[in-house]
């Protein structure tokens, strides 16, 4: 959006449909256009109150801060550009929460914190949600918004692709269903990793999904690509999605999972 | 541009022609003069591992890179038919195709029945399209899946070889579910109950390597490479420029020295004088040494423990601390 | 040539289109011409069901097929959406593709959660290509692969809903492997440790079928019909006259009933009169109740034994004795 | 081959060229073209000679026999001629063996009985060799020749086939090793059954492999089909098969996988 998220502009463009449209009805919808159904981006924030019940989002490891192991080029200053930005200290936000009065818990990736990048701290707190809700029995939701691994971080951010992978093992042998929602962008090694064998997948419309970059995949030369190559809608024709749903539609759907994937953990083992 | 594995390598080559050229002229004489070409020999071959020495006493970042990548160094079958005796490589992944960039199968090491596979790479043109330059595709993941799930049903140890560039980013692949496949793979693998060793013996790239390297114990050849991302791609990305190759490569880290340091590979297996490709054989020998002792180490470990052993390898990785805490690294 | 289901229920559809004229005449009338019309339009219905009553009291083997495959009758989705609440639709094999043949997903069964799935047919001609005439492919089973895992993890009860001519026979089926992707199916059942119910709702076609339908119960609905083959499939190996449908069908006794006897199946479901399609809630009820009494049973068993059970239930279907013994049947 | 097996004539004709070659020759080459390759089709008992160490075969269940439970018409008669013709009782023969010395179940289908296909009888001897496999803690080893189900017995033929699945699994629950081999042709039930859910598929050269017999496929319009649709090659091509095995190779080949998958029943759970 022209505006920024959070002033007090009267009017917003879309990016989708370059319509102008009026902020407080832009907002009212979570910042889908009423035109045109572009479902723009959201901040970790807005995703909570989007989704959770009102005020029962209680997050945790809220500190954690990397390291940068590496050293490497440029990565200190554009991290603290990007905790200035966005007020956060890295890309995923998680805690707990309540959904239609359902505890769940939660992890939630913001792309406007240097592309949603997974690096020692996002893989860390994904791993700890996963961990959580396997520990407690709840399920967990996580909102993939990402670039992919943060190469500034080198080979420790490649190693937080198994580490969240293995996080997801403690969900299934827990019998806790694990949900994916995918906003745009979900990507590389985000995608290639915990993302992909979540129970179910969930996506937003027309959201970027894929495994490869297009600068990875141009110099890989990749061609003869259908229109809608690495979108939502490809990943569902291929199988790698259960339901494109609209951001308004995404808090009953997650209901009904809960209720039925994770009905047992609400009424005890009264069957099997 | 950024150097070439043959630019750099062109005055060893001149070193090692000028020693077989001697060789060829020797065969043809005796006397004083067979023994005066075979002191010229001496004194070359004595010139020539000089060289070698500073050359690997100095490597650069981009020489590492270049190094891992040679085609001149043994690749996994390589290995397999050195370390492996009755290895037979099966194929397909039951759902679409055989992919020829990842070889696996049962066999047996110092006796004992194993699966063995690894990204196998082409030495000609034909080899690697063959081999489509040892790039996985989905079916080659789900082909990995399925040895895995034979290891565990036959308790049989797992020991992969890892040597790939990336996995296969075309289109067919993202249709077919590459990222999914390189995420199973990897979830296979951390719910394996029998001892997993994963050796890179070249090119460890990105998550097409770690694919097939969820492992308890993960070593690294001393001259072979791990990286979250290709050092063009970082380039490509971070300054728009991809033959800043040689830069990222700095940037990135991506020795097996990092990685030991970091935590993320239990060993670095010393390769022979000059680099594993200058004796297939020795560096093997290395390779099967080291699997030996960690299999050994792994015995002793229950299902559950070998299960949780991997877990916990993988957990502890990360550089992180609380902001307001003193700042302690996580790993090592 | 065959009788088609169309030329079947041609008087049938004739008395229907009469006390339709009659009813909408009755609909304009008052006094004593509307009490004469209702007279006859009562005297329409009766007619109407005594000839039912004639038409099924001696249903031949070919008309049970015709009415197993009547586009007329419930398909899964007009069950599922009477049967349960809270039914959502997943999708996709994560390998190649999402199967509209096969429809699935966690639902809440009287409160309860479980997975409900199975063929889906279309009712014109655009639904029909899009379900693919039901024929499952490859990726319809392999979904229904991972819905059964799914259940297993979370503790579900599974129920089936079978109605399918045959599994797609096509090249990319077969190049994607649709025997293995059957097979895998079946063998995911026979693992499964909770509770597994099939209902043969219209068309029990094959393989195609039995993927779906190895359950600790098979309940077939009164009119549908369960086969090894289609007859005409079965009439054109015979005799290679594809045409002798009726003929092969009677021969195979693909009936609910000869399925019942022979230990196939464990209950027949009773359908409306004049068959489930003349009443879709009423059918539905009936397959609810028959569910509900068949779960309440399984229920009682451990996971152990609820695989135990299925497996004891195909082991011993077969009719066959020692040749030298007293020739005794191994089912009922 | 013109010339019958067993008969004593000094020259058969090959199926595949079509040149005249030595009896003696063929026969000692497994009935193998020795000039175009061509694998002829074996009976259950030349299979057992050509594989497994001699004299080692222990046959059970052999007298088993059809019920006929459909009194499907011409079943009766056809049945005794094919029991007549080929001296079995019906298609599939099992019983143990040795190979290499290694103990093995084995279970071999024979297509000269009624086209190999898959009744009650050959359902029962499928599980009961499995069964053994698991019991006995040795490898399974089937070789399947056959058209597909046996239609004359209607839905239970269609039984076997999960009734053979789910021996399959008794096999996995054991750890013991199940190799299928496919010989020309293995079709419809059988392949849509146990054999593609064996741990290792070994497959003879060109042997015909599919779901859907050509008059099935051709009623339901399958066309575009590749020139080599439905043979091994295409089936290994589609990830389907693990090795295309020349017939001189398979005893090798078999004792290699026994003694790696199947390794561990042999030294006893020294390891893991
Ligand atoms: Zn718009
Ligand atoms: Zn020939």
């Amino acid at each position: 959006m022209k505006a920024e998220s959070g002033s007090s502009a009267m009017f917003v463009q879309c990016q989708g449909c370059r319509k102008t449209l009026f902020a407080t009805e832009f907002l009212a919808s979570h910042k889908v256009c009423g035109t045109c159904g572009h479902h723009h981006r959201l901040t970790w924030r807005e995703r909570v109150d989007a989704t959770f019940d009102a005020d029962t989002f209680c997050e945790s490891a809220s500190t954690l801060v990397s390291h940068d192991p590496l050293n490497f080029p440029e990565y200190a200053p554009k991290y603290g550009q990007a905790q200035a930005k966005t007020g956060s200290m890295d890309s995923v936000t998680i805690g707990t929460a309540r959904l239609e009065g359902l505890p769940v818990s939660v992890a939630v990736s913001d792309f406007h914190f240097m592309g949603g990048s997974m690096g020692s701290v996002a893989g860390e707190k994904v791993t700890l949600a996963l961990e959580e809700a396997a520990n407690a029995r709840i399920p967990a939701i996580v909102f993939c918004a990402s670039g992919g691994a943060r190469m500034q971080e080198g080979i420790l951010s490649l190693m937080q692709m198994a580490k969240t992978t293995a996080a997801v093992e403690r969900c299934q042998e827990a019998g806790v269903p694990f949900i994916a929602v995918f906003t745009d962008p979900t990507m590389a090694g985000v995608l290639a990793s915990y993302a992909s064998v979540a129970d179910v997948i969930l996506s937003e419309p027309r959201a970027l999904v894929g495994f490869a970059g297009q600068r990875v995949a141009k110099q890989a030369g990749v061609h003869k690509a259908p229109k809608d190559f690495q979108s939502a809608e490809f990943a569902m024709r291929s199988g790698m999605i259960d339901r494109i749903v609209p951001r308004k539609d995404l808090r009953p759907t997650l209901a009904t999972l809960c209720r039925t994937l994770g009905g047992r953990l609400l009424h005890g083992a009264a069957h099997g | 541009m950024a150097k070439t594995y043959k630019e750099w390598m062109q005055p060893l080559r001149e070193l090692e022609e000028g020693i077989a050229n001697l060789e060829s002229l020797a065969a043809g004489e005796s006397g004083d003069k067979a023994a005066e070409i075979a002191e010229t020999i001496r004194r070359f071959r004595q010139r020539r591992d000089n060289y070698i020495e500073t050359l690997f006493s100095r490597l650069g970042p981009w020489e590492r890179v270049l190094l891992a990548r040679a085609e001149q160094r043994p690749y996994t079958l390589d290995y397999v038919s050195r370390i492996f005796s009755e290895f037979l490589e099966l194929a397909g992944d039951r759902a679409a195709a055989d992919d020829h960039a990842i070889v696996g199968g049962p066999a047996l090491f110092q006796g004992r029945p194993v699966i063995a596979l690894g990204h196998q790479k082409g030495r000609n043109l034909t080899e690697r399209t063959d081999r489509n330059y040892a790039m996985a595709k989905p079916e080659g993941y789900r082909k990995a899946i399925r040895l895995f799930r034979m290891a565990e049903r036959f308790r049989m140890p797992v020991l992969t070889f890892v040597d790939t560039p990336a996995a296969d980013p075309g289109v067919e692949s993202e249709s077919r579910g590459i990222s999914e496949a390189i995420a199973s793979s990897m979830l296979e693998m951390v719910r394996l109950t029998v001892p997993v060793v994963s050796v890179v013996i070249g090119e460890g790239g990105s998550g097409g390597a770690l694919g097939i390297a969820v492992a308890n114990r993960v070593l690294m050849l001393e001259h072979s490479i791990y990286s979250v991302i290709p050092p063009e791609g970082c380039a490509a990305i971070l300054w728009r420029a991809p033959e800043k190759g040689p830069q990222a490569a700095a940037a990135l880290q991506l020795t097996a020295q990092t990685a030991l340091e970091l935590g993320v590979v239990e060993q670095v297996i010393p390769e022979p004088f000059g680099g594993a490709h200058r004796d297939y054989d020795e560096a093997a020998a290395g390779v099967r040494d080291a699997i030996a002792l960690h299999l050994s180490q792994l015995d002793a470990m229950s299902p559950e423990s070998l299960k949780a052993d991997r877990y916990d390898k993988f957990r502890r990785l990360g550089s992180f601390s609380h902001q307001d805490l003193a700042a302690v690294s996580v790993t090592s």
